[in-house]
């Protein structure tokens, strides 16, 4: 699923610009409803200690093909117009944004369903490593439970 | 009969380096089996050993302990997932 | 609640930027781990009929004041930082923007399950009303029976 | 003791205003009580008439038809919100 179909997956180092691809899931479109959207950012505190960047570590590759599948299964289950997913590696520091979810369809319940689905399904499916940079040094984060239990709930 | 391996993130730090290029011994025929034989190794393949919570993936798939491995495969081992 | 501060509302004849409001969400905070957002269009189709516009009557004062009731409701159930409100009134077309809801949280599920629920319970307690032009005249669309239960879901 | 009584949407235009003040009769003290009492006017007013699916507010806050209605309220009549 390359950037400019209707559904589209990047794994990116660069950056991306949120309002701009809000805007391209509706554009030159008049059957869409609803663009439900989601961007993840770093926190600059995780766990209770302070966080002062992290690196994304990936598998190139694989990486790509989990969030297609990921995508094709949200398509499978809702009836949704467009999907767009970005999600950045390499080195990023606190407020940089780490992810885009964005879908659109013709109403609001199939737009956020579908939305919510692919970060939950992401965060357990797509491998991606976080490794953040703490004063007590570099660690590895841990999977969370709760991450687990809320792709469990599809 | 060769098979790629890769480790990931806290796996590969443990292990000390990114994969490997492997002949499988004889009686490895699975996911669970190769990574039993790895952590067999000792030192840092440790983290592979039974009890950690390792995922796996066969060419670039998600797979359980019982899949099978064939030659030519890649199997990637690698902590649970934390991105998004 | 006016625009400006960390929750706020706004209920205006004028176009919105989306991408803008986004930002603004997580902008010069370093807490923020999650933005939900969605964008409601004006579709050129609905129950059958073809749209060819749409008037958006609402009720001046209490449209603000349910929409505050709103996200106060929000802030009482989940975890915020911010939201951001924002309803257009008057005549729109299809691909039109209609509706901005966006939320700032540190945890997705809060961001989520807020932005749903003020986008549900917007549709049943806030006071607009859409008047739609197609080709056999003028209509007043009738409440959908799917948005009392979705905001009855909460 | 009058109240101003405010109608939108197909409500509005069923009745032909937007809106009046209106002073309250003996025993009409609740929006159910009031909403009846127009209704009983005919024509366009049937539209308020019981088993019409009609919202109400008081002093713009949505109300159920067992709300007081005092003297200086602002009532208004309306069809389920359509909003979004």
């Amino acid at each position: 699923m390359r950037p400019g179909s209707d559904f589209s997956v990047s794994v990116q180092e660069a950056d991306f610009d949120a309002g701009a691809e809000m805007g391209a899931l509706s554009a030159s479109r008049r059957d869409v409803g609803a663009v439900a959207s989601f961007v993840g950012l770093v926190r600059d505190a995780n766990d209770g200690n302070g966080v002062s960047a992290m690196t994304l570590e990936h598998y190139p590759g694989m990486t790509e093909k989990a969030l297609d599948e990921i995508v094709e299964q949200a398509r499978q289950r809702w009836s949704l117009l467009r999907v767009r997913v970005i999600h950045r590696f390499g080195r990023l520091e606190p407020a940089d944004r780490i992810v885009f979810v964005g879908v659109a369809s013709a109403h609001r319940g199939d737009a956020f369903a579908a939305c919510e689905f692919i970060m939950d399904y992401l965060k357990t499916r797509a491998p991606f490593w976080k490794c953040e940079e703490t004063p007590v040094g570099a660690r590895w984060v841990d999977a969370r439970i709760s991450d687990d239990s809320a792709a469990a709930r599809w | 009969m060769n098979v790629k391996v890769l480790y990931f993130a806290s796996l590969r730090e443990a292990i000390g380096q990114p994969g490997e290029e492997l002949e499988l011994p004889a009686g490895v025929a699975t996911v669970g089996a190769l990574r039993a034989h790895l952590a067999a190794r000792g030192n840092g393949w440790q983290a592979l050993a039974g009890g950690r919570n390792v995922r796996a993936a066969v060419n670039q798939r998600m797979v359980g302990a019982d899949e099978p491995v064939a030659a030519g495969d890649e199997v990637a081992f690698f902590p649970p997932v934390t991105g998004g």
